[in-house]
């Protein structure tokens, strides 16, 4: 289950449309946009491979200046199965 | 010997008490309490609880003073202490202590009658100064009605308070001595146009008035005197004295003479 | 005879014991019952008053302890205190969480007050001040923690007047509104409907007495 | 733990970005792992409305300890109303059902499974051997699982030969679900909550969203706050609490919704401000019939046969419609309408119209539905992001259940009916039944169904998860009939309400997560839980319940499952209707680990945000634009709908218009919240909502008992006067919860033609104080 938070520097004025256009991307979640320009998200995909692809979307919208990557978790989880009702993402 | 007076008496301080319980099935003949209510659309108040509202609140309403008014009348005319002889409910309870302090023969002391007027004065004083109405705070009238109606239980400990103080120390000591409304309707009773009238050739000397009288203070310097009313303030208009008299020399009178 | 002058002696000494005790014993008791006056600032914090209570303070005295108030409400919500508040003794009283006051347009128990302690020239509900609302717990109120709640202000008699909703951006979920109830103090009449209903299990919004007002000279 | 696994995950990946991003105070807190020690998380939809929001409910020892709004859901991202947030103790009532019981004279005596089962089965075969399968019935719910549903709909319409179906949801979608079929040959909407996000222009009609939908209309609020160009339009009778949030508030008379949606249409065709290739491309133009019943006699059938029209035609026959004509009819000024029929089709806007009762619950609720689409077809303004007609559902699972299963009288999974031969043979197929047990012809619909009973027809009636004795319009017809005991009462429920008071036997059920299950909501999305504790006592779920009834009448072949995979193989046979309908369902295991999905599901797994359209919908190829492939050739009707009036209006006698209605504190009539003692100190009675001025003309003043009283019945009720929601002049407004109240038993039980949905918003009272 690979997760990442990413920082999205935008242009000025764009951080608003750029976290509208980035919510729509599949596996993205916008987490704040700050008063600053910069767009917080967090990125959750099926393999490391799919979230590359979904931070290079990221990087095509329109306003975005740069995509920084702050945190990354990729293990492997699907060790850990079987705890709850259904909420374990493999 | 008859106990007509006392009967009477009985069945009115009851009547009082059922017409202060009775919003509570329902009834709209009486609202409220002795401090102030509304009997049949007629408002009534306490002067005293007046006089305290109206020295510590400094507020007047006018148809409260009109209320305390019709209550002043009321007991000026009926003279003596008769609200409390026949309305208080403290009445009742300070009675009942006073039998049972007969039969056990306990706290046999007795408390100078005046002093009450010196506990009106002290509570008009306070609330002046300090602006706390102490007699209502205190007041065991209230707490009976407020027990009654609402049933507020635990205040009624100082009722039980007075019951053992009346039995073990002295007899009537709250009536006679400490309650302040009793020492303003004792000021008001005295002017009162209605008396106990007294012939003193029918007397035959039996004492047996004096014996019955809660208040000895009240017909001991008349009857001793011989004077034809008995015009002391402090008479609670029990009539007790008149069920006992056995050669009818005591009488109501209307009138000053 | 004998013995009765012996009675009549007792009752001298007796007489001129109590003539010096008995106003002593008072003057101690009520000098007693003056300290106790002096916590006003406590039985307030108890105490919600019935609409149109003058100032505390005169209060205390103007009120007669005659409970027509407490029979004129429809809703028992004014209740009348017992021993446990001492000066307040017998003095009606509100506790919002069990029955706040509903705000009967003709508002009754002003009405039957015969002392003056509610003021009968009280005709307009929104006139009366009880007290005022207060959120004394943000992080506990669900509505500001972004939750659809907002029990209080759709109870409030004066919606949209004593509460108001303030909106604004939830940055935590980004697409969601946070819907602040904000209580408006000049308009709040204290009735306590909002602590009634608060769901959580210490009410987050409760009434108090009328905080003081800061002065300043800043106008918006 | 497992579950704040992924949680945990993400907090501190959205933690670290916005430290990196130099805002660390606005990181998310990230839950202390000590305080969720022995507690086992588990992933729901919540019990309640159609929204959709997700929980995650917290287990310990066999009993719910804690549940919170879901971090992970797409709908509310963690937030829940209030109603969401007290979930749990609406499982813990004093009162719960634990036992079955039979009644025994005026009493209910405690019973076994078997005795009960055995009972029914036997009042069920005693009546289909003397009366026919059509003098048995069972009425369900939009709040019954998906499995709960299909068991039912197989049950009754494969084994039974009995099409005595029916879902409460015929009180609520059956108008929209009309709408959808008849004009895109689908049910459900193309657009999804998205479009609450992202478009710019908001017409609510009748819809207090604030209340009845809360978490969406936080998210729609949300939109507003982040874009100065939002405009939310609220046309209604009343101003609720979403009138104190919109933009602007238009006041309309009951009824006045078929004259206003008339007029803006007009005006869109008089100024040609309609979108002329897309209509060209994708629109029909149709006539119904007109001047139909209301339903009033019992058992009259009134049916539709449709004309064809030209575009011309259409034109010619909207002329009338005008402005002014409708301003006289819905009070909305004429220049009103000429404003919002700019606004429809404006270019520069993104559209969208949301409803729900207001227009479902209406004796022309199909038309009304119908118009909405008509203003979103003229102008093109559909299929677009952000930019749709979105019918919003009342129950959890109205959409899943009632609709996709199709529970209602008619209809068969995935957009079947049974008149259609076609449709009863794939079905037959797929149970593995004779085609021709599938009756063709439609059961009774809901009113019909509790008319028959009072007919003394029906024999039998088995009520599941709804409390229709507290929600029928016209009640006290269908009430007195049920307690002259005219038919055999089964009522499953988890509490006793105002239907067990009348039933013959008690089924104890088991609720929500003490059972597994599959919700779908308003956007198509399907939602499973976990069964996360044991049901109090002998409570069963209702699958249960109809599969150990159908054993005993001989039918339990029908549900072949094994007691391991029993939902997996029972999803996957319900699955196979859906596959290649454009209603595609995923493979059960993909809903056991997500949030939902919205079908249709991709060949990859992945959901449909937008349906009919080439951007996003997989049975559209790109390039192809929009593409309604589920309508005959691929074309959509627009309808001709004049304006009709109501079935009852007020007059002398009865002067007021009375609508009933749902508020945020409570759920339907109250069974699970009023069992919440913070809800019930909420919210505790009902009262009515009268405009100041009415009030003021009879005396009436803040909370004062009132007597409201129709043709039908009366109750008393505490007048509320300048409160939470404010009805139009000659309008009065109350709530149903109320189980002290029966207002519905003031309703007229008259209903549209089309869909059989009763009309609980318009009928005529008069008020008087008490």
């Amino acid at each position: 289950m690979p997760i990442s938070g990413v920082v999205l520097k935008c242009t000025p004025g764009a951080a608003t449309s750029v976290a509208e256009r980035a919510r729509l991307l599949p596996g993205v979640e916008v987490h704040a946009v700050l008063p600053d320009g910069q767009v917080v998200v967090v990125i959750e995909a099926g393999t490391v491979k799919q979230e590359a692809e979904r931070a290079m979307h990221l990087q095509d919208i329109e306003g975005v200046i740069s995509v920084q990557v702050a945190y990354h978790n990729f293990e492997d989880e699907t060790t850990e199965q079987g705890g709850g009702y259904g909420i374990d993402e493999a | 010997m008859s106990s007509k007076w006392t009967i009477a008496r009985r069945i009115v301080q009851i009547l009082v008490i059922a017409l202060i319980a009775s919003p509570l099935v329902g009834l709209t003949i009486f609202q409220g309490n002795l401090a102030a209510g509304e009997l049949l659309g007629l408002p009534l108040s306490d002067p005293l609880a007046f006089l305290q509202a109206l020295i510590g609140g400094r507020v007047f309403v006018v148809s409260y003073l009109i209320s305390t008014l019709i209550v002043v009348a009321f007991y000026f005319l009926l003279g003596g202490r008769s609200f409390c002889g026949w309305v208080c409910p403290v009445n009742l309870v300070t009675e009942l202590a006073d039998k049972l302090r007969k039969r056990w023969g306990t706290g046999n002391g007795t408390l100078p009658l005046a002093s009450n007027r010196s506990t009106l004065a002290l509570t008009l004083v306070v609330v002046a100064i300090t602006g706390a109405p102490l007699f209502e705070i205190l007041s065991p009238i209230g707490i009976i009605n407020r027990a009654i109606v609402f049933y507020s239980l635990l205040p009624l400990l100082l009722i039980a308070a007075i019951l053992l103080l009346e039995l073990l120390v002295a007899r009537r000591v709250w009536c006679r001595s400490l309650c302040p409304l009793g020492g303003f309707y004792s000021l008001l009773g005295h002017f009162s146009p209605l008396r106990l009238g007294f012939t003193p050739e029918r007397c035959t000397h039996c004492s047996d008035c004096l014996a019955v009288c809660p208040v000895e203070e009240v017909l001991e310097p008349s009857l001793a005197q011989d004077a034809p009313q008995v015009a002391a303030g402090d008479c609670t208009r029990c009539m007790a004295c008149l069920d006992v008299c056995p050669s009818k020399a005591l009488t109501v009178k209307f009138g000053y003479k | 005879m004998d013995s009765e002058s012996k009675n009549m002696a007792i009752s001298r000494r007796l007489f001129l014991k109590g003539a010096a005790l008995t106003p002593l014993t008072l003057a101690l008791g009520g000098a007693a019952i003056s300290a106790v006056y002096l916590r006003p600032a406590q039985a307030r914090d108890f105490y919600l008053r019935p609409p149109g209570a003058i100032e505390e303070k005169r209060f205390l005295a103007a009120c007669v302890k005659c409970g027509r108030c407490a029979q004129a409400c429809p809703y028992q919500s004014i209740k009348m205190a017992g021993g446990e508040a001492v000066v307040g003794i017998g003095t009606p009283y509100i506790v919002p969480r069990e029955m706040p006051c509903y705000l009967c347009p003709d508002i009754p128990c002003t009405k039957v007050c015969p002392s003056g302690a509610l003021d009968k020239k009280l005709n307009d509900v929104e006139k009366i001040r009880m007290g005022t609302a207060i959120i004394v717990d943000r992080s506990a109120c669900l509505s500001i923690r972004g939750l659809r709640c907002e029990v209080c202000y759709r109870q409030c008699p004066l919606i949209d007047k004593a509460i108001t909703l303030e909106t604004r951006h939830n940055v935590r979920t980004d697409t969601h509104t946070i819907m602040e109830p904000v209580i408006h103090r000049d308009k709040c009449v204290g009735c306590g409907i909002c602590e009634k209903v608060c769901v959580r299990e210490t009410p987050v919004i409760v009434v108090q007495k009328t905080p003081t007002l800061q002065k300043d000279h800043y106008e918006f | 733990m497992e579950l704040t696994r992924r949680d945990f995950l993400k907090a501190s990946a959205a933690a670290a970005a916005l430290t990196a991003a130099g805002a660390p105070m606005l990181a998310p807190k990230l839950a202390n792992a000590a305080d969720d020690r022995g507690i086992k998380w588990g992933k729901a939809p919540c019990r309640y409305c159609g929204v959709g929001c997700c929980v995650l409910v917290g287990v310990k020892d066999g009993k719910i300890v804690a549940t919170k709004g879901d971090p992970a859901g797409p709908v509310n991202k963690g937030l829940n109303c209030i109603k969401g947030y007290f979930l749990s103790k609406a499982l813990y009532g004093k009162d719960r059902l634990t036992t079955p019981l039979i009644r025994k004279g005026n009493k209910m005596v405690p019973a076994t499974w078997n005795e009960a089962l055995d009972l029914i089965a036997s009042k069920y075969k005693e009546a289909i051997a003397n009366h026919g399968p059509g003098s048995v019935a069972m009425y369900g719910s939009g709040q019954w699982t998906v499995f709960e549903g299909y068991t039912a709909v197989k049950l009754f319409k494969g084994g039974l030969g009995s099409n005595n179906l029916e879902p409460n949801a015929r009180l609520c979608m059956a108008s929209a679900v009309g709408a959808f079929m008849n004009t895109f040959g689908s049910d459900e909407p193309m657009g999804c909550y998205d479009d609450l996000d992202i478009g710019d222009t908001f017409i609510l009609w009748g819809a207090n969203m604030a209340e009845a939908h809360p978490i969406l209309f936080s998210r729609l609020i949300d939109n507003k706050l982040k874009n100065s160009k939002v405009k939310i339009i609220d046309i209604a009778t009343r101003r609720t609490r979403t009138t104190q949030m919109a933009d602007e508030y238009i006041p309309m008379h009951p009824q006045g919704d078929l004259a206003a949606l008339n007029a803006i249409a007009h005006v869109i065709l008089r100024d040609k401000l309609y979108d002329e290739a897309f209509v060209a491309k994708h629109v029909n133009f149709k006539r119904g019939t007109e001047n139909q019943p209301y339903g009033l006699k019992d058992k009259e059938a009134p049916k539709e046969t449709p004309t064809p029209l030209t575009f011309d035609q259409y034109k010619e026959l909207m002329k009338p419609f005008t402005p002014q004509w409708a301003e006289k009819l819905s009070g909305v000024p004429a220049a009103k309408i000429e404003e919002l029929a700019k606004l429809y089709s404006d270019k520069t806007r993104k559209i969208n119209s949301l409803w729900t009762m207001g227009v479902n619950q209406h004796v022309r609720g199909v038309w009304v539905n119908n118009l909405i689409y008509t203003l979103h077809l003229l102008t093109g303004k559909i299929g677009k992001k952000g930019e749709n007609p979105l019918s919003l559902t009342g129950q959890p699972s109205a959409c899943g259940t009632a609709r996709e299963v199709g529970t209602f009288a008619h209809r068969l999974p995935a957009d079947m009916v049974v008149m259609n031969e076609a449709h009863r043979k794939k079905t037959a197929a797929i149970w593995g039944i004779d085609p021709n047990k599938i009756p063709a012809k439609p059961g009774l619909h809901t009113i019909e169904m509790f008319r028959a009973i009072d007919r003394g027809e029906l024999k039998c009636l088995w009520i599941q998860c709804t409390n229709p004795f507290q929600s029928l319009p016209n009640l006290s017809r269908y009430r007195k009939a049920a307690e002259a005991h005219k038919a055999f009462i089964v009522v499953s429920d988890i509490y006793p309400t105002k239907s067990t008071e009348v039933a013959d036997v008690i089924l104890p059920s088991a609720s929500w997560v003490e059972k597994e299950g599959v919700f779908g909501n308003t956007e198509r999305r399907t939602q499973h839980w976990f069964k996360m504790i044991e049901p109090p006592g002998q409570a069963k779920e209702d699958t249960w319940q109809l599969i150990e009834f159908a054993k005993r009448m001989g039918l339990g072949h029908l549900f072949p499952y094994s007691e391991k995979g029993f939902y997996k193989e029972m999803w996957e046979e319900y699955r196979k209707f859906t596959i290649g309908t454009g209603k595609d369902l995923a493979p059960y295991e993909a809903y056991q680990k997500v949030r939902g999905l919205r079908w249709p599901v991709k060949p990859n797994g992945e959901e449909t945000r937008w349906r009919y359209v080439d951007f996003d919908d997989p049975n559209v190829k790109k390039g192809e634009g929009i593409k309604f492939y589920k309508a005959k050739d691929h074309k959509v009707n627009i309808w001709f709908r004049p304006y009709e009036p109501p079935a009852e209006s007020p007059d002398k006698d009865y002067p007021f218009w009375y609508c009933t209605g749902r508020l945020l504190e409570h759920w339907h009539t109250a069974t699970m919240t009023g069992r919440v003692p913070e809800l019930k100190r909420a919210m505790s009675e009902a009262t009515l909502e009268i405009h100041p001025e009415d009030a003021r003309k009879l005396g009436i003043k803040n909370r004062d008992k009132v007597k409201v009283s129709s043709r039908r019945g009366s109750v008393i009720l505490r007048a509320e006067i300048n409160g939470r929601g404010k009805p139009e002049k000659g309008n009065v407004f109350t709530t149903f919860f109320d189980e002290s109240k029966l207002i519905n038993d003031l309703c007229i039980d008259a209903f549209d033609p089309l869909s059989k949905e009763p009309d609980f918003k318009k009928c005529a009272v008069k008020i008087q104080k008490a």
